[in-house]
């Protein structure tokens, strides 16, 4: 208990994270070399958009922000709900934005090629994506593998990488549509959201009604802001549950409305003004 | 899709055939029956005042062999399903009776284990741990006795010359269900046999 | 489950031809019970629920009457806590389930254009298990000694916590009945439940997408999807009981450490979803009123579609608002706090777009637009009481105190019995070819409304001041005795309205005014087909081009924009098709036939729970009936052979 | 002018009958807020209850104003748009895509607005009891309550116990902590002029802080259905100044 005397505030300073901040200026190089130098695009495709450009940078800061701000120094040596917190930013957010942010066709040059194809095929699969996203989500869930994972720099760091690899592979069906590579049709991605929502929450509510804390670590971890271990821990899944469900009902949403549109612009029937006077007989047509 | 009575000759909205929808929505919400009995279980895991305890009892290589027995059930059930959709209809009897027998394998070794149990003094009402394990683990053998009533039901009426190639639904839907079974005991088995707190 | 064929000559089939009915019999009794028919069925569904109504309205009124002063002698305890219990149970899983069964039967296939639903012998099933689960609840109160006022129901109250469920607090078989027959009940509803979700998925007519269904369908769908995953809850949840009142099992004894708290986890868990299965048909009812009424389209379809499938999801989150001061912590109680109170936002907006659907409408006050917009408005009240309870602290004084009371009246009662009620009024036409009467209506209607508010308003004074719940008497000096004796007078006003209803009920059956098979000038399509609909529906399965699609046959746009009538448009062609036998190019349109083997299925579940209680060798004859009755199922050919 | 009488006519006014009686029921409801009996929510005697009461208050106004929205809309509309001429078809409007939105977003930020305060309260009320809070050790059975006060015991150092349901005694001005056990089933402990209820759970201890401004004697019972008997499972407390009550336990102590 050395840090007793710790107040809020002195938590909130930014430390030095090396691996972070390579991973970032990796990326972002990467991005750069791809839309600047490398440029595989076909001659009929437009140009990326600004919006393209701002989600990868969005998503590039998310990282940075849960991987190398005051988030990451809390989680790791104080609060439970905070790592949840970091959870949430490199699964459910980060990846989204990194994928609205690559163009189509970069997709199609980095993936559709001899070798990669049958792999990416694989890969984003949907049903292997949600089975490895959740698999992951309850192994390092579980308490040996996650305070192991505090105790161990280098594990810490891998896995947080793996979560967000396998959370581009979950949100792939619902961000991106690259012909030749799986996609999800509405109805289907609402189903899809709906079972990936069922997982945070089942493992939220065991953690919320446990009456004793689930990890080690944060039990002995030195409190700070008011909040004992069991507390922090009910919060953490809190967080997990509604926010995750939060930011996944978004997207089940847009799913929906979009379906509705999809519907409403292929189905209508005769617009009233084009209809003679006998009109057929919708209500009542014959099937044959 | 297979045709197999009069009455959905009818094309479906979806192209799923309602039993086989049926099937999946019954097995869905199976899967909150046993859901909330195995939360039951991990709530109170370790919390019983008094003994025995399951690691007094638990003999895991026992179980772990009746185990691979109903994994294996999941192996004949196949090749039944199989042999019926390429028509063998011979074939398909003799994996549906392997199924069924290697079900009740399965029961018999439950039972077995159950009044081993009992004679260690563990019954429904000694403590938590015998009361969940013996509503869940019971509740999951019941599951496998139905199905090896309607394996054994299959089996019967296909002796009968009841099942043709076109019915390979029924056990295509009989099927689903074994593996769903299956599937949760391999969960059951995890949380409740390895992984000891 | 699965069926298979049987060849022609399996001399079971031969046997079971003996017992069976064919399709001609239609009419007599024999053909009620054995009826696989949708229409039939909701019909036995809504008449058993509005019996149960009429018992369930009566304990009410034997407790109100109890209430109605203090210190007073009417009821004992020990009566008093059986009648509050059997009449929450009642209504919640006696009437309100059931009626909306009544509707999801009578409805659904004629409104996506099928000729029945997906599995109509499993429908039987469903109703016939639901009547004995009821049946076997209500027959507790004879297991004491009714003759002598000592009455043997269940006394732990609707939602029976543990430890009090336990056999050393309450003794007797009361809770013995309770715990089986909602078994029972929870097994036909999963059947239902599985049944609609199928029918609604598979069995649309050409041409009928999802988007082009009727609002009132897209609730039943969400409503099933709930049912097949809350009940299973509920189920697992009694069997724990089961097991711990006869086999002396440990799940919620507090001393061999079990915990009394998770008994109200699975109770909420399954509960809260529940009071959403409660209220969404009734929301689907209206808005197939309400558009017809005011002769607009429902305004924002898709937004009170989505609001309910994300009600349906929500619900799942909120349950412990039924247990903030059970002492679960505040980061607990803050989580589920927020999590409840903004349930209100979906809730809102279909409310919202319910009035805009009214909005620039022609809206004719006919008796269920009356019941319909009075859902609109007292449950708006009753939700608006719910939030007052999701605001964690001040539902620290609320919780078990009358403000609950009035809660729960107002959103089931005002909320679901008021919408059914204009589901009765709506739909009443269509199945018995006769309208109730108008005058009758609108006396039925003001009294239950001006009744049901001065039942329940009260409630929320008199919780406010500090009246608990479930108190079978209390002191004069506490300031209650004007807010209950209101609350009875108003009882009884409602049961005067029920009166009202039951007269018109019976007197329009027979002397009606004819309705034809359009007499609202409605939208959706079952009004295409004439009233009562023929036992097939539709001669020729529709083909649909848009939603509300019969009003699009009816009417259209003129150049200058306004709406004139088709002349020809929305005549009902009547005429049985010449040959049945001919009706869809010549394959004849093959009803379902009727079958007993649900019934005898049903059956065993009662027999296995007398068995449980009272003697076990009646165990192994039930499940001998339920097998006789599957087997015979599955064995019996679906349609009649040709 | 005749339309203006048309307006006023007596079966127009007939649908506002249900309208007055709603108000007279809601004039009466807010009227039975500040009467003084004895078990009033809003007659508040200690800080919890106060705090409780201001939440309640500060969920309220909102929603009167919602039902005022609702329930005059409702109205306005039937009385505005009911049919005059039966052949009349009103345009079909589908619906609007911004108003959706407005009557989405407004009551969300509404409803989280007023979030904030209940979650400050709920952890303001939440906390633990402070250290100088005076204990009582509250055992309930049905049907009735035992008070066990460990600041007060006896030569053998067992505590006063009181089974007195008609004066349970605690200090005046004082933050109470009270430890809730229960040898049956579920109770629950309520004194609603000094706070809200908190069960009384086997198998687990629940705490609950309360304070009295005053002295006085606060009206409480049993909330949670516990079986024949809980309509008289009954408690009367009395707060009393700390020397009163140090003399008071003297004297039950002999
Ligand atoms: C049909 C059944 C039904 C429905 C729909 C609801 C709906 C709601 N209920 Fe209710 N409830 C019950 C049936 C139902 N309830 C029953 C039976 C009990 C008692 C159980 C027992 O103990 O026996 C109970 C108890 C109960 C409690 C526990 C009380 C206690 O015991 O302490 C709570 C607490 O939060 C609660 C909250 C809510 C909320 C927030 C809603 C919301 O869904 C309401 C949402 C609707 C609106 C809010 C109105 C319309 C909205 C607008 C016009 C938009 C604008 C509004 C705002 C911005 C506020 N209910
Ligand atoms: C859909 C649900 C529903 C409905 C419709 C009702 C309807 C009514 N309820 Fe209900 N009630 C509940 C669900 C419902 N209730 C629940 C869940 C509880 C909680 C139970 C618990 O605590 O466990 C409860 C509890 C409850 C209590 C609290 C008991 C207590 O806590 O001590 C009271 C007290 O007044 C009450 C009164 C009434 C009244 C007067 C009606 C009236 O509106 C009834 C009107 C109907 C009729 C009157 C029937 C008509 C009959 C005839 C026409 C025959 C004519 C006969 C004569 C005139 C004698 N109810
Ligand atoms: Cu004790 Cu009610
Ligand atoms: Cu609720």
């Amino acid at each position: 208990m050395i840090l007793l005397h710790t107040n809020g505030q002195e938590l909130l300073t930014w430390h030095l994270h090396p691996e972070a901040i390579i991973v970032c200026v990796v990326l972002l190089a990467s991005y750069w070399y791809a839309l600047k130098v490398w440029r595989p695009r076909p001659p009929d495709a437009g140009p990326v958009s600004q919006r393209q450009v701002i989600f990868f940078c969005l998503g590039v800061l998310t990282l940075f922000i849960a991987g190398a701000s005051p988030i990451h120094d809390i989680s790791e040596e104080h609060l439970l709900s905070m790592h949840t917190v970091q959870l949430l930013l490199f699964a459910f957010v980060a990846p989204p934005l990194l994928l609205a942010g690559i163009p189509t066709w970069l997709f199609q040059a980095l993936l559709i090629r001899r070798g990669v194809l049958p792999v990416a095929k694989i890969v984003l699969n949907p049903l292997v994506a949600i089975f490895a996203f959740n698999m992951t989500l309850v192994i390092i869930h579980l308490p040996h593998v996650f305070d192991y994972q505090l105790r161990n720099e280098s594990f810490h760091f891998a896995v947080h990488v793996w979560t967000v690899t396998v959370g581009l592979m979950l949100w792939w069906p619902i961000i991106t549509k690259v012909p030749g590579l799986p996609q999800l049709s509405y109805p289907y991605q609402m189903a899809y959201l709906f079972v990936q929502s069922l997982v945070p929450a089942v493992i939220g509510s065991f953690i919320t009604f446990s009456r004793t804390p689930v990890y080690d670590f944060y039990e002995q971890a030195p409190q700070i802001w008011g909040l004992d271990a069991l507390g922090d821990q009910q919060l953490a899944a809190f967080v997990m549950k509604v926010v995750g469900s939060l930011i996944l009902w978004g997207f089940i949403g847009a799913a929906f409305f979009r379906w509705y549109a999809e519907e409403e612009a292929s189905g209508q029937g005769l617009p009233w003004s084009e209809a003679k006077e006998e009109p057929p007989r919708v209500g009542l047509k014959s099937n044959h | 899709m297979a045709h197999a009575t009069a009455a959905d000759h009818l094309q479906t909205s979806t192209g799923l055939d309602n039993r086989k929808l049926l099937m999946w929505l019954f097995l869905a919400s199976d899967c909150l029956f046993f859901g909330s009995f195995i939360a039951a279980y991990l709530l109170y895991r370790g919390r019983s005042v008094v003994g025995p305890y399951p690691a007094d009892l638990f003999d895991i290589p026992f179980t772990s062999v009746s185990a691979f027995i109903l994994l294996m059930s999941s192996v004949t059930m196949v090749l039944a399903l199989a042999a019926i959709q390429r028509g063998n209809v011979r074939n398909m009897r003799i994996w549906l009776f392997t199924t069924a027998i290697l079900g009740t394998l399965f029961i018999a070794g439950q039972v077995f284990e159950f009044t081993e149990f009992n004679h260690e003094g563990l019954s429904l009402s000694t403590n938590l741990f015998g009361t969940t394990f013996f509503v869940l683990t019971g509740f999951h053998g019941a599951h496998v006795t139905v199905g090896v009533l309607i394996l054994l039901s299959l089996f019967v009426v296909s002796m009968r010359g009841g099942i043709q190639q076109k019915d390979s639904l029924a056990i295509e839907l009989a099927g689903l269900y074994w593996h769903f079974v299956d599937i949760v005991w391999i969960v059951i088995f995890t949380l409740v046999y390895l992984i000891q707190p | 489950m699965a069926s298979v064929a049987v060849p022609k000559r399996s001399p079971l089939s031969e046997a079971l031809k003996g017992v069976r009915l064919s399709a001609a019999d239609y009419g007599s009794i024999w053909s009620w019970i054995a009826t696989v028919d949708h229409k039939r069925i909701g019909i036995l569904y809504g008449v058993s629920a509005f019996v149960f109504f009429m018992l369930g309205g009566v304990e009410a009124l034997l407790l109100r009457v109890q209430l109605a002063q203090p210190d007073s002698g009417f009821l004992d305890p020990d009566a008093y806590n059986r009648l509050f219990t059997m009449h929450g149970t009642t209504m919640i899983f006696l009437v309100v389930m059931p009626m909306s069964s009544a509707f999801f039967n009578l409805l659904v296939p004629l409104m996506i254009g099928a000729r029945d639903v997906a599995f109509p012998r499993l429908n039987a099933f469903s109703f016939w298990l639901f009547l004995a689960g009821a049946i076997f609840l209500n027959a507790s109160f004879f297991t004491g000694d009714i003759l002598n006022g000592n009455l043997g129901a269940p006394d732990a109250g609707w939602f029976g916590y543990a430890p009090l469920n336990l056999r050393e607090f309450t003794p007797g078989h009361g809770l013995d009945f309770w715990m089986l027959g909602l078994q029972m009940f929870g097994i036909a509803s999963l059947a239902g439940g599985f049944n609609f979700i199928v029918t609604i998925l598979n069995m649309r007519a050409p041409g009928m997408t999802l988007f082009r269904m009727p609002v009132f369908v897209w609730m039943t769908l969400i409503t099933s999807f709930l049912i097949i995953f809350a009940m299973p809850i509920i189920a697992v949840a009694l069997f724990e009981l089961t097991f711990d009142r006869l086999f002396d099992a440990n799940f919620f004894n507090a001393e061999a450490g079990g915990n009394p708290l998770l008994w109200q986890h699975m109770f909420w868990l399954f509960g809260h979803p529940e009071v959403y299965i409660l209220i969404l048909p009734a929301f689907g009812i209206i808005s197939a009123i309400l558009p017809t009424f005011s002769r607009k389209p429902l305004f924002g379809y898709a937004f009170v579609v989505f609001s309910g499938i994300a009600i349906g999801f929500m619900s799942w989150g909120v349950w412990v608002h039924h247990m903030l001061t059970t002492g679960l912590g505040t980061v607990a109680n803050s989580a589920f706090g927020v999590t409840t109170i903004l349930i209100a936002v979906p809730t809102g907006v279909k409310i919202f777009n319910w009035m805009a659907t009214l909005w620039g409408g022609s809206i004719r006050f006919r008796p269920p637009l009356m019941f319909a917009v009075g859902t609109v408005a007292m449950f708006t009240l009753g939700g608006l009481s719910g939030v007052l309870h999701s605001m964690v602290p001040s539902d620290f004084q609320q919780q078990d105190s009358y403000f609950v009371v009035a809660h729960l009246h107002y959103v089931l009662f005002g909320g679901a019995i008021f919408g059914l009620f204009g589901g009765i009024y709506y739909w009443f036409p269509k199945f018995t070819g006769r309208l109730l009467n108008e005058k009758l209506g609108h006396i039925n209607f003001w009294l239950m409304f001006i009744g049901f508010n001065l039942t329940f308003m009260p409630m929320h004074v008199s919780g406010l001041l500090g009246m608990p719940r479930r108190i079978y008497t209390y002191n004069g000096e506490m300031g209650w005795n004007l807010w209950n004796q209101m609350s009875t007078v108003g009882a009884f006003l409602i049961a005067l309205s029920v009166l009202v209803f039951l007269f018109n009920f019976f007197r329009s059956l027979r002397h009606g005014e004819e309705s034809g098979p359009d007499p609202w000038d409605a939208r959706t399509l079952e009004w295409s087909i004439p009233s009562p609909p023929p036992e097939y529906n539709f001669k020729e399965i529709p083909t649909v081009s848009s939603r509300d699609a019969f009003w699009h046959q009816k009417y259209r746009e003129d150049e200058t924009g306004k709406i004139v009538p088709v002349l020809a448009g929305g005549a009902v062609d009547d005429e049985a098709p010449e040959d049945e036998a001919e009706g869809e190019h010549g394959h004849g349109i093959h009803l379902p036939s009727p079958s007993y083997m649900p019934l005898i299925a049903a059956s065993g579940f009662p027999v296995i729970a007398t068995g449980l209680i009272y003697d076990y060798a009646l165990v192994p004859v039930g499940f001998a009936l339920i097998l006789i009755g599957f087997f015979g199922w599955v064995l019996e050919p679906a349609t009649e052979e040709e | 002018m005749k339309q203006l009488l048309n307006r006023f006519s007596p079966r127009r006014l007939g649908h506002l009958v249900p309208i007055f009686v709603l108000l007279a029921l809601l004039g009466l409801f807010l009227s039975g807020c500040d009467t003084d009996t004895p078990q009033n929510t809003f007659d508040t005697k200690g800080e919890v209850a106060e705090k409780q009461a201001e939440i309640f208050y500060i969920a309220m106004w909102p929603a009167i104003a919602i039902m005022i929205l609702v329930l005059g809309g409702l109205l306005v509309i039937m009385l505005r748009f009911r049919e005059r001429d039966p052949k009349y078809v009103p345009p079909q409007i589908h619906g609007n895509t911004r108003l959706e939105l407005a009557w989405t977003i407004a009551p969300a930020v509404l409803l989280l607005a007023i979030a904030v305060p209940m979650v400050v309260t709920i952890w303001d009320i939440g906390r633990e009891p402070s250290e100088d809070a005076f204990r009582v050790n509250v055992i309930a059975q049905r049907f009735s309550w035992e008070f066990q006060y460990p600041e007060y015991t006896d030569e053998d150092g067992t505590p006063l116990s009181v089974f007195d349901q008609s004066g349970f005694h605690i200090p005046a001005g004082r933050e109470v902590a009270f430890y809730l056990e229960s040898v049956d089933v579920i109770h629950s402990f309520w004194l609603p002029k000094l706070g809200g209820k908190l069960d009384v759970v086997p198998g687990q201890v629940n705490v609950l802080w309360l304070r009295a401004d005053e002295p006085g004697s606060f009206s409480g019972q049993c909330a949670e259905f516990c079986g024949l008997d809980h309509a008289n499972m009954t408690m009367t407390v009395i707060a009393q100044p700390q020397d009163e009550l140090d003399a008071w336990a003297a004297e039950m102590l002999e």
